[in-house]
Protein backbone atom coordinates (compact mmCIF):
# COMPACT_ATOMS: atom_id res chain seq x y z
CA UNK A 1 0.00 0.00 0.00
CA UNK A 2 1.38 3.52 -0.75
CA UNK A 3 -1.27 6.14 -1.19
CA UNK A 4 -2.61 7.35 1.67
CA UNK A 5 -6.09 9.18 2.73
CA UNK A 6 -5.71 12.36 4.60
CA UNK A 7 -8.03 12.28 8.30
CA UNK A 8 -7.70 14.86 10.76
CA UNK A 9 -9.23 13.80 14.38
CA UNK A 10 -9.42 16.10 17.34
CA UNK A 11 -9.34 14.78 21.21
CA UNK A 12 -10.05 16.50 24.30
CA UNK A 13 -8.52 14.76 27.60
CA UNK A 14 -8.89 16.15 31.34
CA UNK A 15 -5.61 16.68 33.39
CA UNK A 16 -6.09 13.52 35.07
CA UNK A 17 -4.14 10.35 36.35
CA UNK A 18 -4.35 8.14 33.03
CA UNK A 19 -5.91 10.07 30.48
CA UNK A 20 -2.99 9.85 28.47
CA UNK A 21 -4.03 6.17 27.73
CA UNK A 22 -6.95 8.20 25.41
CA UNK A 23 -4.52 9.53 23.36
CA UNK A 24 -2.48 6.39 22.87
CA UNK A 25 -6.10 5.06 22.14
CA UNK A 26 -5.89 7.18 18.83
CA UNK A 27 -2.43 6.78 17.97
CA UNK A 28 -3.48 2.92 17.73
CA UNK A 29 -6.37 3.38 15.94
CA UNK A 30 -4.86 5.37 13.27
CA UNK A 31 -1.85 4.01 12.90
CA UNK A 32 -3.53 0.67 12.29
CA UNK A 33 -5.79 2.30 9.65
CA UNK A 34 -2.88 3.88 7.78
CA UNK A 35 -1.14 0.77 7.97
CA UNK A 36 1.78 1.86 9.86
CA UNK A 37 3.87 -1.02 11.79
CA UNK A 38 3.60 -2.04 15.01
CA UNK A 39 6.81 -0.93 16.20
CA UNK A 40 6.60 2.74 15.07
CA UNK A 41 2.72 3.08 16.07
CA UNK A 42 4.57 2.09 19.93
CA UNK A 43 6.66 4.36 19.30
CA UNK A 44 4.49 7.20 18.22
CA UNK A 45 2.39 6.36 21.29
CA UNK A 46 5.58 6.67 23.72
CA UNK A 47 5.91 10.12 22.61
CA UNK A 48 2.62 11.14 22.91
CA UNK A 49 2.64 9.57 26.16
CA UNK A 50 5.28 12.10 27.81
CA UNK A 51 3.66 14.91 25.66
CA UNK A 52 0.68 14.43 27.64
CA UNK A 53 2.27 13.96 31.39
CA UNK A 54 4.42 17.43 30.67
CA UNK A 55 1.12 18.83 29.69
CA UNK A 56 -0.26 17.47 32.76
CA UNK A 57 2.67 18.07 35.17
CA UNK A 58 4.19 21.20 34.22
CA UNK A 59 1.68 23.49 32.23
CA UNK A 60 -0.25 24.50 35.15
CA UNK A 61 -3.25 24.95 32.66
CA UNK A 62 -6.35 26.44 34.54
CA UNK A 63 -8.70 24.88 31.95
CA UNK A 64 -7.09 21.69 32.96
CA UNK A 65 -7.78 20.19 29.71
CA UNK A 66 -5.33 19.03 27.01
CA UNK A 67 -5.80 19.19 23.27
CA UNK A 68 -4.94 16.86 20.97
CA UNK A 69 -4.74 16.54 17.13
CA UNK A 70 -3.90 13.53 15.00
CA UNK A 71 -3.56 14.21 11.07
CA UNK A 72 -2.80 11.08 8.69
CA UNK A 73 -1.25 12.86 5.74
CA UNK A 74 1.48 12.78 3.00
CA UNK A 75 3.92 14.39 1.53
CA UNK A 76 3.81 14.17 -2.35
CA UNK A 77 7.19 12.56 -3.52
CA UNK A 78 8.22 13.00 -0.22
CA UNK A 79 8.75 10.67 2.51
CA UNK A 80 5.52 9.59 2.48
CA UNK A 81 2.80 8.85 4.51
CA UNK A 82 2.76 9.91 8.23
CA UNK A 83 0.48 10.32 11.17
CA UNK A 84 1.25 13.68 12.80
CA UNK A 85 -0.08 14.45 16.59
CA UNK A 86 0.10 17.89 18.20
CA UNK A 87 -0.55 18.07 22.00
CA UNK A 88 -1.56 21.45 23.14
CA UNK A 89 -2.22 23.19 26.42
CA UNK A 90 -3.17 26.67 27.44
CA UNK A 91 -0.63 26.63 30.71
CA UNK A 92 2.18 29.13 31.59
CA UNK A 93 4.53 27.68 28.88
CA UNK A 94 8.66 26.94 29.44
CA UNK A 95 11.67 27.85 26.55
CA UNK A 96 12.58 24.78 24.73
CA UNK A 97 16.05 26.38 23.75
CA UNK A 98 17.03 26.09 27.52
CA UNK A 99 16.44 22.78 27.98
CA UNK A 100 19.08 20.85 29.78
CA UNK A 101 20.15 17.52 28.04
CA UNK A 102 20.10 14.70 30.63
CA UNK A 103 22.92 11.80 30.82
CA UNK A 104 22.46 8.64 32.35
CA UNK A 105 25.58 9.14 34.27
CA UNK A 106 24.64 12.73 36.48
CA UNK A 107 21.31 11.46 37.08
CA UNK A 108 22.29 8.67 38.98
CA UNK A 109 24.85 10.72 40.77
CA UNK A 110 21.83 13.31 41.94
CA UNK A 111 18.35 13.58 43.68
CA UNK A 112 17.22 14.47 40.26
CA UNK A 113 16.26 11.32 38.05
CA UNK A 114 14.03 13.13 35.71
CA UNK A 115 14.30 15.54 32.30
CA UNK A 116 13.86 12.92 29.73
CA UNK A 117 10.25 13.12 28.28
CA UNK A 118 11.39 16.24 25.17
CA UNK A 119 14.55 13.93 24.77
CA UNK A 120 12.44 10.84 24.31
CA UNK A 121 10.07 12.48 22.14
CA UNK A 122 13.01 13.71 19.42
CA UNK A 123 13.99 10.42 19.57
CA UNK A 124 10.90 8.39 18.92
CA UNK A 125 9.60 10.85 16.29
CA UNK A 126 10.94 11.60 13.08
CA UNK A 127 9.74 15.53 13.06
CA UNK A 128 9.35 17.54 16.37
CA UNK A 129 8.49 21.53 16.84
CA UNK A 130 7.66 23.07 20.19
CA UNK A 131 5.74 26.34 20.11
CA UNK A 132 5.85 27.41 23.62
CA UNK A 133 5.16 30.82 25.45
CA UNK A 134 2.17 32.72 27.94
CA UNK A 135 -0.51 31.13 26.64
CA UNK A 136 1.24 27.78 26.35
CA UNK A 137 2.45 25.11 24.75
CA UNK A 138 1.71 23.07 21.71
CA UNK A 139 4.14 20.27 20.38
CA UNK A 140 3.80 18.90 16.68
CA UNK A 141 5.69 15.45 16.06
CA UNK A 142 5.20 13.89 13.37
CA UNK A 143 6.41 10.14 11.84
CA UNK A 144 6.63 8.49 8.59
CA UNK A 145 5.09 5.32 8.10
CA UNK B 1 -8.02 1.72 37.66
CA UNK B 2 -7.21 -1.35 35.47
CA UNK B 3 -4.41 0.73 34.35
CA UNK B 4 -2.40 -0.16 37.83
CA UNK B 5 0.82 -2.15 37.53
CA UNK B 6 0.93 -5.89 39.49
CA UNK B 7 3.84 -7.37 40.37
CA UNK B 8 5.16 -10.58 41.33
CA UNK B 9 8.17 -11.67 42.87
CA UNK B 10 10.07 -14.91 42.25
CA UNK B 11 12.76 -16.00 44.06
CA UNK B 12 14.02 -18.82 41.88
CA UNK B 13 17.02 -18.63 44.37
CA UNK B 14 18.54 -17.16 47.85
CA UNK B 15 20.85 -14.19 45.66
CA UNK B 16 18.69 -13.22 42.73
CA UNK B 17 14.77 -12.11 42.35
CA UNK B 18 12.84 -11.89 39.15
CA UNK B 19 9.95 -8.80 38.91
CA UNK B 20 7.24 -9.73 36.84
CA UNK B 21 5.54 -6.65 35.61
CA UNK B 22 2.07 -6.29 34.45
CA UNK B 23 0.54 -3.18 33.41
CA UNK B 24 1.75 0.39 32.55
CA UNK B 25 4.84 1.53 34.62
CA UNK B 26 4.13 5.43 34.98
CA UNK B 27 4.74 6.89 38.63
CA UNK B 28 2.15 4.64 40.74
CA UNK B 29 3.51 1.86 39.00
CA UNK B 30 7.10 2.46 39.46
CA UNK B 31 6.46 3.05 43.01
CA UNK B 32 4.88 -0.65 43.23
CA UNK B 33 8.25 -1.88 41.99
CA UNK B 34 10.11 -0.04 44.06
CA UNK B 35 8.68 -1.18 47.06
CA UNK B 36 9.27 -4.85 46.17
CA UNK B 37 12.71 -3.84 45.17
CA UNK B 38 13.51 -2.42 48.43
CA UNK B 39 12.32 -5.28 50.24
CA UNK B 40 14.44 -7.66 48.57
CA UNK B 41 17.16 -5.09 48.94
CA UNK B 42 16.59 -4.36 52.59
CA UNK B 43 16.57 -8.34 53.11
CA UNK B 44 20.30 -8.56 51.49
CA UNK B 45 19.09 -9.72 47.47
CA UNK B 46 20.45 -6.61 45.31
CA UNK B 47 21.13 -8.73 41.74
CA UNK B 48 17.17 -8.08 40.19
CA UNK B 49 16.09 -8.78 37.02
CA UNK B 50 12.87 -7.11 35.59
CA UNK B 51 10.83 -9.16 33.59
CA UNK B 52 8.90 -6.52 31.75
CA UNK B 53 6.83 -9.70 29.30
CA UNK B 54 3.24 -7.83 30.53
CA UNK B 55 4.14 -4.47 30.39
CA UNK B 56 3.74 -2.56 27.08
CA UNK B 57 4.01 1.01 28.30
CA UNK B 58 5.89 2.51 30.35
CA UNK B 59 6.17 6.38 30.99
CA UNK B 60 9.53 9.01 31.85
CA UNK B 61 8.51 8.92 35.58
CA UNK B 62 7.86 5.48 35.72
CA UNK B 63 11.42 5.59 34.42
CA UNK B 64 13.19 7.62 36.62
CA UNK B 65 11.62 5.36 39.44
CA UNK B 66 13.74 2.62 37.46
CA UNK B 67 16.84 4.52 37.55
CA UNK B 68 16.36 5.54 41.60
CA UNK B 69 16.44 1.28 42.08
CA UNK B 70 19.01 0.97 39.91
CA UNK B 71 21.02 3.61 41.21
CA UNK B 72 20.45 1.87 45.04
CA UNK B 73 21.59 -1.81 43.24
CA UNK B 74 24.66 -0.07 42.23
CA UNK B 75 25.61 1.53 45.38
CA UNK B 76 25.51 -1.58 47.38
CA UNK B 77 27.25 -3.66 44.74
CA UNK B 78 23.96 -5.33 42.86
CA UNK B 79 23.16 -5.50 39.49
CA UNK B 80 20.05 -5.10 37.57
CA UNK B 81 18.78 -6.60 34.60
CA UNK B 82 16.11 -6.27 32.38
CA UNK B 83 14.17 -8.89 30.10
CA UNK B 84 11.31 -9.74 27.61
CA UNK B 85 11.20 -5.45 26.55
CA UNK B 86 8.76 -4.01 23.93
CA UNK B 87 11.07 -2.75 20.69
CA UNK B 88 9.92 0.66 22.07
CA UNK B 89 10.39 0.28 25.93
CA UNK B 90 14.06 -1.50 24.60
CA UNK B 91 14.84 1.99 22.29
CA UNK B 92 14.12 4.11 25.00
CA UNK B 93 16.20 2.81 27.41
CA UNK B 94 19.40 2.35 24.67
CA UNK B 95 18.67 6.42 23.67
CA UNK B 96 18.76 7.40 27.86
CA UNK B 97 22.03 5.34 28.41
CA UNK B 98 20.45 3.13 30.79
CA UNK B 99 21.48 0.26 28.97
CA UNK B 100 25.06 1.20 29.93
CA UNK B 101 24.24 0.59 33.85
CA UNK B 102 21.47 -2.23 33.33
CA UNK B 103 21.86 -5.32 30.88
CA UNK B 104 19.07 -6.29 28.72
CA UNK B 105 18.32 -9.82 27.61
CA UNK B 106 15.64 -11.16 25.29
CA UNK B 107 14.74 -13.91 27.74
CA UNK B 108 14.98 -14.67 31.44
CA UNK B 109 17.59 -17.57 31.79
CA UNK B 110 20.82 -15.59 30.21
CA UNK B 111 19.29 -12.15 32.37
CA UNK B 112 19.62 -15.14 35.36
CA UNK B 113 23.11 -16.54 34.16
CA UNK B 114 24.33 -12.80 34.44
CA UNK B 115 22.63 -11.72 37.65
CA UNK B 116 24.59 -15.10 38.46
CA UNK B 117 28.41 -14.39 37.25
CA UNK B 118 27.96 -17.30 35.57
CA UNK B 119 28.33 -15.48 32.18
CA UNK B 120 29.88 -11.83 31.10
CA UNK C 1 -13.53 -2.87 41.89
CA UNK C 2 -16.70 -0.82 43.45
CA UNK C 3 -15.90 3.01 42.96
CA UNK C 4 -14.94 4.62 39.30
CA UNK C 5 -13.48 8.45 39.31
CA UNK C 6 -15.09 10.52 36.71
CA UNK C 7 -13.59 11.40 33.24
CA UNK C 8 -14.68 12.72 30.36
CA UNK C 9 -13.01 13.23 26.76
CA UNK C 10 -14.42 14.95 23.45
CA UNK C 11 -13.38 13.69 19.93
CA UNK C 12 -14.54 15.04 17.04
CA UNK C 13 -14.02 12.81 14.25
CA UNK C 14 -14.51 14.19 10.43
CA UNK C 15 -17.19 12.44 8.47
CA UNK C 16 -15.24 10.10 6.16
CA UNK C 17 -14.94 6.24 5.57
CA UNK C 18 -13.98 4.07 8.30
CA UNK C 19 -13.38 7.05 10.87
CA UNK C 20 -16.09 5.29 13.17
CA UNK C 21 -13.08 3.37 13.97
CA UNK C 22 -11.38 6.26 16.17
CA UNK C 23 -15.09 6.45 18.18
CA UNK C 24 -14.44 2.87 18.96
CA UNK C 25 -10.90 2.80 20.10
CA UNK C 26 -11.87 5.92 22.51
CA UNK C 27 -14.71 3.04 23.61
CA UNK C 28 -12.30 0.18 24.59
CA UNK C 29 -9.28 2.66 26.11
CA UNK C 30 -12.49 4.11 28.38
CA UNK C 31 -13.76 1.03 28.89
CA UNK C 32 -10.93 -1.18 30.03
CA UNK C 33 -9.67 1.83 31.81
CA UNK C 34 -13.11 1.55 34.41
CA UNK C 35 -13.03 -2.56 33.76
CA UNK C 36 -15.78 -2.79 31.90
CA UNK C 37 -16.28 -6.54 30.36
CA UNK C 38 -14.85 -7.17 27.17
CA UNK C 39 -18.41 -8.26 25.94
CA UNK C 40 -19.86 -5.02 27.24
CA UNK C 41 -17.08 -2.31 25.83
CA UNK C 42 -17.82 -4.68 22.12
CA UNK C 43 -22.01 -3.65 22.75
CA UNK C 44 -20.68 0.12 23.03
CA UNK C 45 -18.65 -0.11 20.25
CA UNK C 46 -21.07 -1.40 18.14
CA UNK C 47 -23.66 1.14 19.39
CA UNK C 48 -21.25 3.87 18.97
CA UNK C 49 -20.43 2.42 15.20
CA UNK C 50 -24.31 2.41 14.12
CA UNK C 51 -24.34 6.39 15.68
CA UNK C 52 -21.70 7.36 14.08
CA UNK C 53 -22.73 6.00 10.87
CA UNK C 54 -26.05 7.18 10.67
CA UNK C 55 -24.49 10.81 11.28
CA UNK C 56 -22.23 10.18 8.12
CA UNK C 57 -25.20 8.47 6.35
CA UNK C 58 -27.93 10.76 6.70
CA UNK C 59 -27.46 14.04 8.95
CA UNK C 60 -25.94 16.01 5.92
CA UNK C 61 -24.04 18.04 8.59
CA UNK C 62 -22.42 21.27 6.35
CA UNK C 63 -19.13 21.05 8.84
CA UNK C 64 -18.90 17.65 7.88
CA UNK C 65 -18.01 16.36 11.58
CA UNK C 66 -19.22 13.92 14.17
CA UNK C 67 -18.78 15.25 17.93
CA UNK C 68 -18.65 12.60 20.38
CA UNK C 69 -18.19 12.72 24.17
CA UNK C 70 -17.33 9.55 26.47
CA UNK C 71 -18.05 9.99 30.28
CA UNK C 72 -17.11 7.51 32.61
CA UNK C 73 -19.11 7.76 36.02
CA UNK C 74 -20.98 6.39 38.85
CA UNK C 75 -24.79 6.87 39.86
CA UNK C 76 -24.72 7.09 43.30
CA UNK C 77 -26.74 3.86 45.07
CA UNK C 78 -27.80 3.17 42.04
CA UNK C 79 -27.01 0.79 39.37
CA UNK C 80 -23.00 1.89 39.62
CA UNK C 81 -20.32 2.76 37.13
CA UNK C 82 -21.53 2.93 33.86
CA UNK C 83 -19.70 4.47 30.44
CA UNK C 84 -22.42 7.55 28.63
CA UNK C 85 -21.51 8.15 24.82
CA UNK C 86 -22.85 11.17 23.38
CA UNK C 87 -23.06 11.08 19.55
CA UNK C 88 -24.15 14.62 17.76
CA UNK C 89 -24.04 16.16 14.19
CA UNK C 90 -25.01 19.73 13.28
CA UNK C 91 -27.47 18.28 10.51
CA UNK C 92 -31.01 18.48 9.69
CA UNK C 93 -32.11 16.15 12.20
CA UNK C 94 -35.39 13.33 12.26
CA UNK C 95 -38.22 12.66 14.14
CA UNK C 96 -37.36 9.66 16.55
CA UNK C 97 -40.89 8.89 17.03
CA UNK C 98 -41.51 8.00 13.67
CA UNK C 99 -39.27 5.71 12.91
CA UNK C 100 -40.73 1.81 11.82
CA UNK C 101 -39.48 -1.44 13.77
CA UNK C 102 -37.60 -3.16 11.28
CA UNK C 103 -38.75 -6.97 10.73
CA UNK C 104 -36.73 -9.22 9.14
CA UNK C 105 -39.39 -11.17 7.13
CA UNK C 106 -40.40 -7.69 5.59
CA UNK C 107 -36.63 -7.55 4.91
CA UNK C 108 -36.26 -10.97 3.00
CA UNK C 109 -39.52 -9.62 1.18
CA UNK C 110 -39.01 -6.25 -0.21
CA UNK C 111 -35.86 -4.29 -1.32
CA UNK C 112 -35.60 -2.58 1.53
CA UNK C 113 -32.97 -4.39 4.08
CA UNK C 114 -31.85 -1.17 6.51
CA UNK C 115 -33.25 0.37 9.30
CA UNK C 116 -31.72 -1.82 11.89
CA UNK C 117 -28.82 0.93 13.35
CA UNK C 118 -31.43 2.84 16.10
CA UNK C 119 -32.89 -0.76 17.19
CA UNK C 120 -29.44 -2.27 17.57
CA UNK C 121 -28.19 1.09 19.62
CA UNK C 122 -31.64 0.70 21.99
CA UNK C 123 -30.68 -2.80 22.66
CA UNK C 124 -27.08 -3.20 23.08
CA UNK C 125 -27.20 -0.20 25.72
CA UNK C 126 -28.82 0.39 28.61
CA UNK C 127 -30.72 3.97 28.39
CA UNK C 128 -30.62 5.58 25.06
CA UNK C 129 -31.94 9.04 24.35
CA UNK C 130 -32.23 10.63 20.87
CA UNK C 131 -32.74 14.69 20.38
CA UNK C 132 -33.41 15.96 17.48
CA UNK C 133 -34.19 18.68 15.40
CA UNK C 134 -33.21 21.10 12.54
CA UNK C 135 -29.65 22.04 14.21
CA UNK C 136 -28.70 18.34 14.23
CA UNK C 137 -28.92 15.15 16.01
CA UNK C 138 -27.70 14.11 19.80
CA UNK C 139 -28.13 10.73 20.66
CA UNK C 140 -27.05 9.65 23.95
CA UNK C 141 -26.13 6.14 25.40
CA UNK C 142 -25.24 4.56 28.71
CA UNK C 143 -23.69 1.16 29.81
CA UNK C 144 -23.99 0.26 33.00
CA UNK C 145 -20.50 -1.92 34.22
CA UNK D 1 -6.66 1.15 4.10
CA UNK D 2 -6.10 -1.32 6.62
CA UNK D 3 -10.19 -1.79 7.27
CA UNK D 4 -10.41 -3.38 4.34
CA UNK D 5 -12.07 -6.90 4.79
CA UNK D 6 -10.54 -9.97 2.67
CA UNK D 7 -12.34 -12.65 2.05
CA UNK D 8 -10.90 -16.22 1.85
CA UNK D 9 -13.34 -18.94 -0.66
CA UNK D 10 -13.02 -22.59 0.80
CA UNK D 11 -14.67 -25.48 -1.47
CA UNK D 12 -14.29 -28.77 1.37
CA UNK D 13 -16.96 -30.29 -1.59
CA UNK D 14 -19.21 -30.26 -4.08
CA UNK D 15 -22.31 -28.64 -2.57
CA UNK D 16 -21.14 -26.35 0.28
CA UNK D 17 -18.97 -23.54 0.18
CA UNK D 18 -17.04 -21.86 3.59
CA UNK D 19 -15.92 -18.29 3.34
CA UNK D 20 -14.08 -16.98 6.04
CA UNK D 21 -13.65 -13.00 6.71
CA UNK D 22 -10.93 -11.05 7.69
CA UNK D 23 -11.76 -7.54 8.64
CA UNK D 24 -14.61 -4.95 9.35
CA UNK D 25 -18.36 -5.95 7.71
CA UNK D 26 -19.43 -2.15 6.85
CA UNK D 27 -20.76 -1.60 3.42
CA UNK D 28 -17.23 -2.18 1.42
CA UNK D 29 -16.75 -5.38 3.16
CA UNK D 30 -20.31 -6.87 3.13
CA UNK D 31 -19.85 -6.15 -1.02
CA UNK D 32 -16.84 -8.41 -0.84
CA UNK D 33 -18.53 -11.18 0.39
CA UNK D 34 -21.52 -10.37 -1.94
CA UNK D 35 -19.49 -10.86 -4.38
CA UNK D 36 -17.80 -14.20 -3.57
CA UNK D 37 -21.29 -15.40 -2.76
CA UNK D 38 -22.80 -14.36 -6.16
CA UNK D 39 -20.21 -16.04 -8.02
CA UNK D 40 -20.63 -19.63 -5.93
CA UNK D 41 -24.55 -18.77 -6.11
CA UNK D 42 -23.96 -18.58 -10.28
CA UNK D 43 -22.23 -21.73 -10.64
CA UNK D 44 -25.10 -23.56 -8.19
CA UNK D 45 -22.83 -23.71 -4.98
CA UNK D 46 -26.03 -22.26 -2.65
CA UNK D 47 -25.14 -23.52 1.17
CA UNK D 48 -23.05 -20.97 2.13
CA UNK D 49 -20.80 -21.04 5.55
CA UNK D 50 -19.79 -17.87 6.48
CA UNK D 51 -16.85 -18.13 9.22
CA UNK D 52 -16.41 -14.52 10.87
CA UNK D 53 -13.70 -15.63 12.55
CA UNK D 54 -11.16 -13.07 12.06
CA UNK D 55 -14.28 -10.30 11.93
CA UNK D 56 -14.62 -8.36 15.09
CA UNK D 57 -16.74 -5.35 14.24
CA UNK D 58 -19.47 -5.33 12.03
CA UNK D 59 -21.95 -2.38 11.25
CA UNK D 60 -26.00 -2.36 9.83
CA UNK D 61 -24.74 -1.38 6.40
CA UNK D 62 -22.37 -4.68 6.21
CA UNK D 63 -25.70 -6.57 7.82
CA UNK D 64 -28.37 -5.60 5.17
CA UNK D 65 -25.99 -6.71 2.42
CA UNK D 66 -25.87 -10.12 4.43
CA UNK D 67 -29.52 -10.08 4.73
CA UNK D 68 -29.50 -9.38 0.57
CA UNK D 69 -27.36 -12.88 0.06
CA UNK D 70 -29.18 -14.33 2.71
CA UNK D 71 -32.95 -13.37 0.79
CA UNK D 72 -31.02 -14.92 -2.75
CA UNK D 73 -29.81 -18.32 -1.08
CA UNK D 74 -33.49 -18.66 0.41
CA UNK D 75 -34.99 -18.26 -2.92
CA UNK D 76 -32.41 -20.69 -4.70
CA UNK D 77 -33.65 -23.15 -1.98
CA UNK D 78 -30.28 -23.28 -0.45
CA UNK D 79 -29.21 -22.35 3.13
CA UNK D 80 -26.77 -20.06 4.91
CA UNK D 81 -24.91 -20.65 7.91
CA UNK D 82 -22.69 -18.70 10.86
CA UNK D 83 -19.88 -19.65 12.41
CA UNK D 84 -17.43 -17.87 15.33
CA UNK D 85 -19.11 -15.20 15.57
CA UNK D 86 -18.35 -12.60 18.95
CA UNK D 87 -20.47 -12.76 21.06
CA UNK D 88 -21.79 -9.30 20.18
CA UNK D 89 -22.47 -10.15 16.72
CA UNK D 90 -24.40 -13.41 17.36
CA UNK D 91 -26.33 -11.02 19.97
CA UNK D 92 -26.86 -8.48 17.18
CA UNK D 93 -28.14 -11.26 14.82
CA UNK D 94 -30.33 -12.60 17.49
CA UNK D 95 -31.70 -9.07 18.33
CA UNK D 96 -32.63 -8.60 14.18
CA UNK D 97 -34.41 -12.17 14.26
CA UNK D 98 -31.47 -12.93 11.37
CA UNK D 99 -31.34 -16.04 13.35
CA UNK D 100 -34.40 -17.56 12.49
CA UNK D 101 -33.21 -17.91 9.02
CA UNK D 102 -29.68 -18.53 9.16
CA UNK D 103 -28.49 -20.86 11.36
CA UNK D 104 -25.48 -19.68 13.93
CA UNK D 105 -22.78 -22.62 14.98
CA UNK D 106 -19.68 -22.30 17.63
CA UNK D 107 -17.46 -23.88 15.15
CA UNK D 108 -17.15 -24.86 11.64
CA UNK D 109 -17.99 -28.53 11.92
CA UNK D 110 -21.61 -28.92 13.27
CA UNK D 111 -22.05 -25.56 10.56
CA UNK D 112 -21.04 -28.20 8.00
CA UNK D 113 -23.21 -30.78 8.90
CA UNK D 114 -26.32 -28.53 9.11
CA UNK D 115 -25.68 -27.30 5.71
CA UNK D 116 -25.35 -30.96 4.39
CA UNK D 117 -28.83 -31.64 5.61
CA UNK D 118 -26.38 -34.74 8.51
CA UNK D 119 -28.27 -32.85 10.98
CA UNK D 120 -31.63 -30.58 12.02
N1 LIG E 1 3.72 21.52 28.47
C1 LIG E 1 4.68 22.11 29.25
N2 LIG E 1 4.39 23.25 29.94
C2 LIG E 1 5.32 23.84 30.71
N3 LIG E 1 6.57 23.37 30.85
C3 LIG E 1 6.92 22.24 30.20
C4 LIG E 1 6.00 21.56 29.37
N4 LIG E 1 6.64 20.48 28.84
C5 LIG E 1 7.89 20.50 29.32
N5 LIG E 1 8.08 21.56 30.15
C6 LIG E 1 9.33 21.93 30.85
O1 LIG E 1 10.40 21.23 30.24
C7 LIG E 1 11.08 20.45 31.23
C8 LIG E 1 11.62 19.18 30.62
O2 LIG E 1 10.58 18.31 30.25
P1 LIG E 1 10.89 16.79 30.01
O3 LIG E 1 12.07 16.67 29.13
O4 LIG E 1 9.64 16.15 29.51
O5 LIG E 1 11.28 16.19 31.42
P2 LIG E 1 10.48 16.15 32.80
O6 LIG E 1 9.02 16.24 32.51
O7 LIG E 1 10.85 14.84 33.40
O8 LIG E 1 11.00 17.30 33.61
C9 LIG E 1 10.07 20.23 32.33
O9 LIG E 1 10.66 19.98 33.58
C10 LIG E 1 9.30 21.54 32.31
O10 LIG E 1 10.01 22.54 33.02
N1 LIG F 1 -28.03 11.50 12.69
C1 LIG F 1 -29.13 11.43 11.92
N2 LIG F 1 -29.50 12.49 11.19
C2 LIG F 1 -30.59 12.43 10.40
N3 LIG F 1 -31.39 11.35 10.29
C3 LIG F 1 -31.07 10.25 11.01
C4 LIG F 1 -29.93 10.23 11.85
N4 LIG F 1 -29.87 9.02 12.45
C5 LIG F 1 -30.92 8.32 11.99
N5 LIG F 1 -31.65 9.05 11.12
C6 LIG F 1 -32.90 8.64 10.43
O1 LIG F 1 -33.41 7.49 11.08
C7 LIG F 1 -33.55 6.41 10.15
C8 LIG F 1 -33.30 5.08 10.83
O2 LIG F 1 -31.95 4.96 11.22
P1 LIG F 1 -31.38 3.53 11.53
O3 LIG F 1 -32.30 2.82 12.43
O4 LIG F 1 -30.00 3.71 12.02
O5 LIG F 1 -31.36 2.76 10.14
P2 LIG F 1 -30.65 3.09 8.75
O6 LIG F 1 -29.50 3.98 9.03
O7 LIG F 1 -30.24 1.76 8.23
O8 LIG F 1 -31.70 3.72 7.90
C9 LIG F 1 -32.57 6.74 9.04
O9 LIG F 1 -32.92 6.12 7.83
C10 LIG F 1 -32.65 8.25 9.00
O10 LIG F 1 -33.77 8.66 8.25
Amino acid sequence: MSSVERREVHLTIPVAPEMEIAATAQVAALGEWMEMGRDKIDEVKMAVVEACINAFEHSATPDHKVELAFRVGAEEGGRGAYLEVDVADSGHGFDPTRLKTPEIAAALRSSRKRGWGIKIIESLMDDVRIESGGRGTRIVMRKYR
Amino acid sequence: MSETLKVVVDRPDATVAVLRTDGYINNTGGEEIAKEAYALLGSGVNRLLLDLERTKIVNSIGISILIEILEKLLDQGGKLAFCRLTPTIEKTFQIMGLAQYARIFPAPEPALAWLRGESE
